[in-house]
C-alpha cells in the first residue's frame, strides 16, 4: 500500500523537461490553516482548540506577558550593543518570544534544555542571568554559565548537535526512572541535518522522554524552508514513530498549551513528541547578515501583524488582565533590565591569556602544561625586555 | 596580459565565475551560496548570472552536500562545494575520507572524482567558537585527498583553477582573515603548478615555512628580522598535501635553518610532518632543531583572546632567535 | 493538530515505573497485513492488487525464475568457496532473491544503480558478470567492475553512504534532462543513518529521479529491526514528502510491479519513492557471523515456508509455464555457472605487490611517487641479497 | 596478588565487567555489543548479566552513538562506547570532535564528559574495506581527546579501567589482530599511569618506539637484530596524545638512534609529532635523523596485499639497518 504524504495533492506537473522539474520543487505551505494549533489569533482573540485547552490567571498571563516584553528588550541591547563594538555577533529572537517563553514556561525545574544559539527566551525563563548570554558573543567565553545550575545546557553552534545530546540526557532521565523530561531547541534549517534523524531515531526506539521543539522560522539565513523540506515539518516525526504537532509559534498560549501536552507525553513514557513552532524570523539571521540580499520586505512586514506581544497586549488589555500602570511599570523594568545589561557587559573583563591553557582537559595534560609553561616564559621574556 | 589588482575574495569570485563559464559541466553547491553569494560573499552575483541549477542552494547538511557532489561527479559533474566554516566540515568528514578520497583508487581508476571542497580558515576574525579552526592536517593524513591553501589574490585565482580541473578531490582552505588583502593578478598566465612551493622572499640565514593566513606574518617578520641584520627566506607551501619538500629541502640547504609556522596546532600538525621529513633530508645540513610555531594543544579559544593564542610577528621572530642561538 | 502515526495504538502503556517503558519500544509490526503489496502468495497464488498490477509473458515469468535460481546458485558457491578459503568472506543473500531480482528487472539499461555489499541479484540482473563480484570478498581488490559498463555501482560498506550518491547522481540526471531513474539499495538498519535521512532530505527538495529500495531483512547483524524503529519503515518516506511502500519482498511479481511503478514515478518528475521490501536474511550476516548467538532457529523455519523461488516454481508449474525439462535444463546451467565460479575465482591472480602504489591519484602524486620508488628499491634489496 | 594468563579480548571482556560491577553509571553501547558481544565478542556475556539497560544495542547509527553517549555523560553516566572497526568511526567524528573533545573547555570546566570511545584498529586479519585502518593520528590532532593504545593483556585490563575512570573523553584504540594474544595480567596492582610509556626491552644501539599492534612486530625485529649483535631498546608509547616524551627521550639520549614504527601511514602520522619533538629536544645526541616506519599515502589496500603493505619484521629491521648506517 503507497502511503502518500499529505503534500500529494501539491506533488509537481508531470513533465518530460525533468530538470524544470527538479528546479521547482513543491512549495512549503504557508502558516495558518487547519493544521496550526492557535489558542490566541493575531487579533488578540482568544480561541479554543479540541485538543489543547488551557486556563490561566491573571498573574500567569502578565507573567508572560512580562517574560516576552523583557526577553525583547533584552534582546535589542544586545543587538544595539553589538552595534556599539561591544560584542562581537549577535543572533536576535526578535519575532520569536512566543515560541521561547511559551515553551521554556511549559518546563518544570528538574526538566533539562538543550538549546541553540538563539534561545535567549528559554533563558530566560530558565533563570539564567542574561547577562551570562553575552560572554561568547563579547568572545570572553564559549558559554559563560554552569548547565547544571538552571538545567540550561551551553548554546550549540554546530547545526543539529545538541538533539543527540538532548536524546542521550532523556535516556539517562528514563534510567533513573526520574519524570524529568528534556527539550531539544533546533531550527528549520537543522531539520535536515543527519544528526536531527538520529535523535529522531534514538529517541524513539528507547522511548525517550524528550520534546523536540523546532521553531520554524522561514530561514535559515538566506535560504527559505522550501530548501530544507517539500512538507510541513511537523509531519517529520510519523514516520519516526511519534507525534508531530505545528503551533502557530507567535501565539504564546498556545505554545505553552502544545508544550506542556508534549512534556507530560514524555513524562507519562509514551516517547518524544515534535513540536514545529511556525514563526518568522523578524531581523537578520546574525548582526553579520544583510537580509535585503535575498528576502523582500514585505514578507517581513506580513508578520509583523502577527506579533506575538501585541496580541497578548490586546488580549490583556480587552480582558482587563493589565492596566496602563502595569504597561508603565513594565516598561521601566525593561530600561532598567537594558542598564543592567549594558552594565554588566561593558565591565567583563578581559579574560587573563593564561586562560588558554585552562580546561582543555578535566584531569590535566602533560603537553599542555609544557606549553603552558612555555608561554608563560615566552610572556615573561617581554616583561624581561620590558616590552 | 591582463594584470588586475583584486582582493583575494574577488579572485575567487572571479576564478569561480571562469569555471562556470568555461566549463558547462561544473557547479556551486553549499549553503547560501545562491542570493546571499555565501556568508562571505565569495559566489556573490554567481546564482544569478549562472542560475539556480548551476549554483545550488542546499539543505543544510554537509554530510549531503558532499555526498550529492560525489553523486553529481559520477555522473559527470565538477562540483564545488562551499563549506560555510572550517568547523562545520566534520559532519561531512565520513563522505570525504571514506568516500571522495578512496573512490578512485577503489574503482582501480575507473571513477574520478573531481570535488572541489572549498573551506574559509584560520581565526582572527573576532569569531564565535567552530568558526576559526585550522584542520588541515586531518585531511592531509587521508590519501586520495590533496590539500591546498593560497596566500595571496593570485594564487587564490590560479589555484581554484586548477583545482577545478584537477581530476582528484582538492581540499581548498581559503585563508578566510585575508580575504580582503589585495594582490596583483595576472589573468591570462599561471603561475606555476598547484603543489609546488613557491620562495615568497629570498633570503640566507634561516628559511620560514608557511602558508595561506602565516605567510603573511612570515613575511611581515622577515622584514623585520632584515632591520636586524637577519636574512631570512620565506616559503610559501601552497600545498600541504602533497608537499613540495624538494623545495624547502633546496632552501634549507642554502639557509642550514628552518622554522614551520601555521594556525594549526602544532602537535601532530603538518609541522610534525615538513620537521621530520626536511630533518631526515638535511640531517647534515641542518644547524639547528626544526622549530614550530603554531597553536597549543587547546581548543580555539574565545575571540579576544586569539590574538595570543594566533601565532604573530614575535613569536615567529621568537623561534627564529631561538634557532639563530643553536 | 498532531499527527498520530499509524503506531499510535501500540504505543507502549503507560508506566509510572519509566525505566521499564524506556526498555520496551513498541514492537514493529511482521509480516503481511493489508499494508504488504502481495501479487503472488508465498502458496504460488496469483493474486491481484488494487494499485499494482502486472501481466508478464510466460518466457518473462521463466526468466525470473532462472535469475533467482542461478543467483542463489552463484551465492551457495561462493558461500562455499569461502568456507575452502578461497574468499575471505561472503555476505549471502539467501532469502532476498526475489526482493532483488524483482527490482533489477525493473530497471532499464539506462538507470543507475547504487547497491550495499549483498546485492548480488542487482548485479546479475545488471550484467555483472558474478566472478567479478568475488575479487573484493576474495581480497585482490575493493571492487572489479568498472561502473560505468553496466551502470552498476561499487559496493559500499560505509552503510548508508551510498544513498547520497545515489541521489546526487539522480539529480545530475535531472539535470541532464534524461528520463533515467536511480535506485538506491540500503538495509534495515542503515534507516537508521543520517546519510539515509539526508538523502531522503536532498532528494525531496531537489525532486530527484531515485528510488530509496529497503530490503527489510529483519537483522542489522544481530539488531532485529525494533532497534532502528518503532513503526514500519516505508513510513518514514511520508515525513520528507514523498510516497513509501511496503512490499512483499519474497514476492518477485510484486518486487518487480513495485519498483516499476516507483521508477516510472522518477521518469516523470514526480521525484523518490521509498520502497521497503519485507523479506529475511535466511543465512548468517556473513560467513564471519554466527545467528544462534542471537536468533532463534524457528524464525528462520518460518520464513522458509515463504521461499522466494519455491513460490515461483509452485505458479509456474500449476499454471504450466515450465516443465521438467526446463527445470533440468536450469539444474545444469546451474551447476555450470557454480563451476566457472569457481574455477574463475581460483585462478584470479595474486596482485601484484606494486599495485599498492596505483590508483591512489587520478593526477598523480609527488609523494606516492617517492613512496613507490623507495618500495621498489627496498624490495629490489632483496633480490640483490637472493632472498 | 591475582596473576592470570588470557588473551587481549579476555583481559577487555574482564576490564568492561569489572568497571560494569564496580559503578553502576557506568554503560555500554554500540552495534551488537548486546547477545552478540559484539563481533569481536570482547562484550561477550555482558547484557546477559548486566541487563539491556546497561549493555545497550544501539541503532545503527554511529554520530546517535556517540552524540547519545554525550547526553548520557551529561546525566551523569559513563557511557563506554563501542564502535565497529575503525573505519566506521567517521560518521562520529563531528560528535568526538567538535562535542566530545570541547565540552570541558567550552562549559570552562564545568562539564565533565567522561566517554570511552573503543575502537578495533589496524590490519593483518584479512577483512574487506575500511577493516583494517590505523585513524589514531586524526584524533591525537584534537585537543580535548586522549588517546591509547595497549599492546598486550595486561595493558588491556587496566587501561580499560583507567580509561573508563578518567574524567575526560579517551579515544581506545584495540589492536585488533592481537586479540587473541595472551599475556600475564595481574588484575589487583596497576602497573602504571594511562599516558605512560614503558620499556617493552632494553637496549643500548637504537630506540625502537611502537604501540598497539606494532610492538609485537618491534619486540621481535629488536630479537632478530640482536642475533646480529645489535641492541635495540624497544619503547611502547601507549598513548599517543598526550605523548610520553620524557620517556622516549630518556631512551634516545642513552641510544642516540630512533626509529618510529606504526600501521598509520607514515605522511602526517604518530611518527612524524615524535620525530619533530625528539629532534628538537636531543638535537645534540641523535646520530642519525629520527626514521618512520609506517603505511604508504594510498588507501589500505586489499587484504591480499596487505602483508606488503603493513610495516614488517624486515621493513623495521631495514629502517634500523639505515639509522646505525649513519
Ligand atoms: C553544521 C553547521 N553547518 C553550518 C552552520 C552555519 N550556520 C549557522 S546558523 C545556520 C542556519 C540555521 O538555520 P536554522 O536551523 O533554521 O536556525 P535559525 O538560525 O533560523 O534559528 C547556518 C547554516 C553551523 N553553525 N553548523
Ligand atoms: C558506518 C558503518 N557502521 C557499521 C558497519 C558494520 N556493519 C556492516 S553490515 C552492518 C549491519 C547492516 O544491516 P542492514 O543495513 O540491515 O543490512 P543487511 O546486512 O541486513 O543487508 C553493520 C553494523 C558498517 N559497515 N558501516
Ligand atoms: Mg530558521
Ligand atoms: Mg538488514
Amino acid at each position: 500500500m503507497t502511503v502518500e504524504s499529505t503534500a500529494a495533492a501539491r506533488k509537481p506537473r508531470r513533465s518530460s523537461k525533468r530538470t524544470s522539474a527538479a528546479k521547482t520543487p513543491a512549495k512549503t505551505p504557508q502558516s495558518s490553516g487547519p493544521e496550526l494549533v492557535q489558542l490566541l489569533t493575531p487579533e488578540g482573540e482568544r480561541i479554543e482548540h479540541p485538543d489543547y485547552s488551557i486556563d490561566l490567571t491573571a498573574e500567569e498571563l502578565r507573567g508572560l506577558y512580562r517574560d516576552m516584553v523583557l526577553t525583547r528588550r533584552f534582546d535589542a541591547e544586545a543587538t544595539a550593543l553589538q552595534r556599539q563594538g561591544e560584542l562581537g555577533l549577535w543572533a536576535s529572537l526578535l519575532g520569536q518570544e512566543a515560541a521561547q517563553i511559551g515553551s521554556g514556561r511549559a518546563l518544570r525545574d528538574d526538566d533539562y534544555v538543550f538549546p541553540t544559539y538563539r534561545e535567549h527566551g528559554v533563558a530566560w525563563c530558565r533563570g539564567v542571568d542574561p547577562t551570562n548570554l553575552l560572554g561568547m558573543f563579547r568572545g570572553v567565553n564559549h558559554g559563560g554559565w554552569d548547565p547544571n545550575t538552571n538545567n540550561f545546557h551551553l548554546y550549540t553552534i554546530v547545526i543539529g548537535s545538541q538533539t543527540l545530546h538532548a536524546t542521550g540526557y532523556a535516556m539517562g532521565v528514563a534510567k533513573d526512572g526520574a519524570d524529568s523530561a528534556v527539550i531539544a531547541y533546533f531550527g528549520d534549517g537543522a531539520s535536515s541535518q543527519g544528526d536531527v534523524a538520529e535523535a529522531f531515531t534514538f529517541s524513539a526506539v528507547y522511548n525517550a522522554p524528550v520534546v523536540f521543539f523546532c521553531q520554524n522560522n522561514q530561514w535559515a539565513i538566506s535560504e527559505p524552508t522550501e530548501k530544507q523540506t517539500r512538507v510541513p515539518l511537523y509531519q517529520r516525526a510519523q514516520g519516526f514513530g511519534f507525534p508531530g504537532v505545528r503551533v502557530d509559534g507567535n501565539d504564546v498560549l498556545a505554545c505553552l498549551a502544545v508544550t506542556r501536552s508534549a512534556l507530560e507525553r514524555a513524562r507519562r513514557g509514551e516517547g518524544p513528541t515534535l513540536v514545529e513552532a511556525f514563526t518568522y524570523r523578524m531581523g537578520a539571521h546574525t548582526t553579520s547578515d544583510d537580509p535585503t540580499k535575498y528576502r523582500a520586505d514585505e514578507e517581513r512586514a506580513s508578520w509583523e501583524a502577527k506579533d506575538p506581544i501585541l496580541r497578548l497586549r490586546t488580549y490583556l488589555e480587552n480582558e482587563g488582565v493589565a492596566d496602563e500602570a502595569y504597561f508603565t511599570a513594565l516598561d521601566e523594568e525593561s530600561e532598567t533590565l537594558g542598564k543592567r545589561v549594558r552594565e554588566a557587559v561593558r565591565s567583563m573583563p578581559q579574560p587573563d591569556r593564561m586562560a588558554i591553557f585552562e580546561h582543555a582537559y578535566a584531569d590535566g595534560s602533560a603537553l599542555v602544561d609544557e606549553e603552558r609553561a612555555q608561554f608563560a616564559a615566552y610572556q615573561a621574556s617581554f616583561a624581561e625586555e620590558g616590552k | 596580459m591582463a594584470m588586475e589588482k583584486m582582493s583575494i575574495a574577488k579572485a575567487l569570485n572571479e576564478s569561480l565565475r571562469k569555471a562556470l563559464d568555461t566549463d558547462p559541466k561544473t557547479l556551486i553547491m553549499g549553503e547560501d551560496v545562491g542570493k546571499l553569494g555565501g556568508v562571505f560573499r565569495i559566489t556573490d552575483g554567481l546564482q544569478k548570472d549562472f542560475g539556480e541549477d548551476r549554483v545550488i542552494d542546499t539543505p543544510l547538511a554537509e554530510s549531503g552536500i558532499v555526498g550529492t557532489a560525489i553523486g553529481l561527479a559520477l555522473r559527470g559533474y565538477r562540483p564545488i562545494v562551499e563549506i560555510q566554516f572550517d568547523g562545520f566540515v566534520f559532519p561531512a568528514y565520513d563522505q570525504i575520507v571514506t568516500q571522495l578520497a578512496k573512490m578512485h583508487a577503489r574503482s582501480l581508476g575507473k571513477i574520478k572524482l573531481p570535488v572541489v571542497v572549498r573551506i574559509p580558515y584560520g581565526g582572527g576574525i573576532g569569531a564565535v567558537e567552530h568558526h576559526s579552526e585550522s584542520p588541515e592536517a586531518l585531511f592531509a593524513h587521508v590519501a586520495g585527498l590533496k590539500v591546498v591553501s593560497p596566500s595571496n589574490a593570485s594564487d587564490a585565482y590560479w589555484m581554484m583553477q586548477q583545482a577545478v580541473q584537477s581530476d582528484d578531490p582538492v581540499i581548498f582552505f581559503e585563508p578566510k582573515r585575508r580575504y580582503w588583502d589585495k594582490g596583483e593578478v595576472d589573468t591570462e598566465s599561471i603561475p606555476g603548478g598547484l603543489h609546488r612551493a613557491s620562495v615568497a622572499r629570498t633570503g640566507t640565514d634561516l628559511t620560514l615555512v608557511a602558508y595561506g593566513p602565516m605567510v603573511k606574518v612570515c613575511l611581515e617578520a622577515a622584514a623585520a628580522a632584515q632591520e636586524e641584520g637577519k636574512s631570512i627566506e620565506v616559503v610559501d607551501l601552497r600545498s600541504m598535501s602533497p608537499i613540495d619538500f624538494d623545495a624547502i629541502q633546496a632552501s634549507v640547504e642554502k639557509t642550514r635553518r628552518l622554522v614551520v609556522v601555521h594556525e594549526a596546532p602544532v602537535f601532530y600538525g603538518s609541522g610534525a610532518e615538513i620537521a621530520a621529513r626536511i630533518t631526515e633530508r638535511c640531517f647534515y645540513h641542518l644547524e639547528a632543531p626544526v622549530l614550530r610555531v603554531g597553536g597549543y594543544h587547546v581548543p580555539y579559544p574565545p575571540a579576544r583572546l586569539e590574538d595570543e593564542y594566533l601565532p604573530g610577528l614575535d613569536r615567529v621572530l621568537d623561534a627564529v632567535d631561538r634557532s639563530l642561538a643553536y
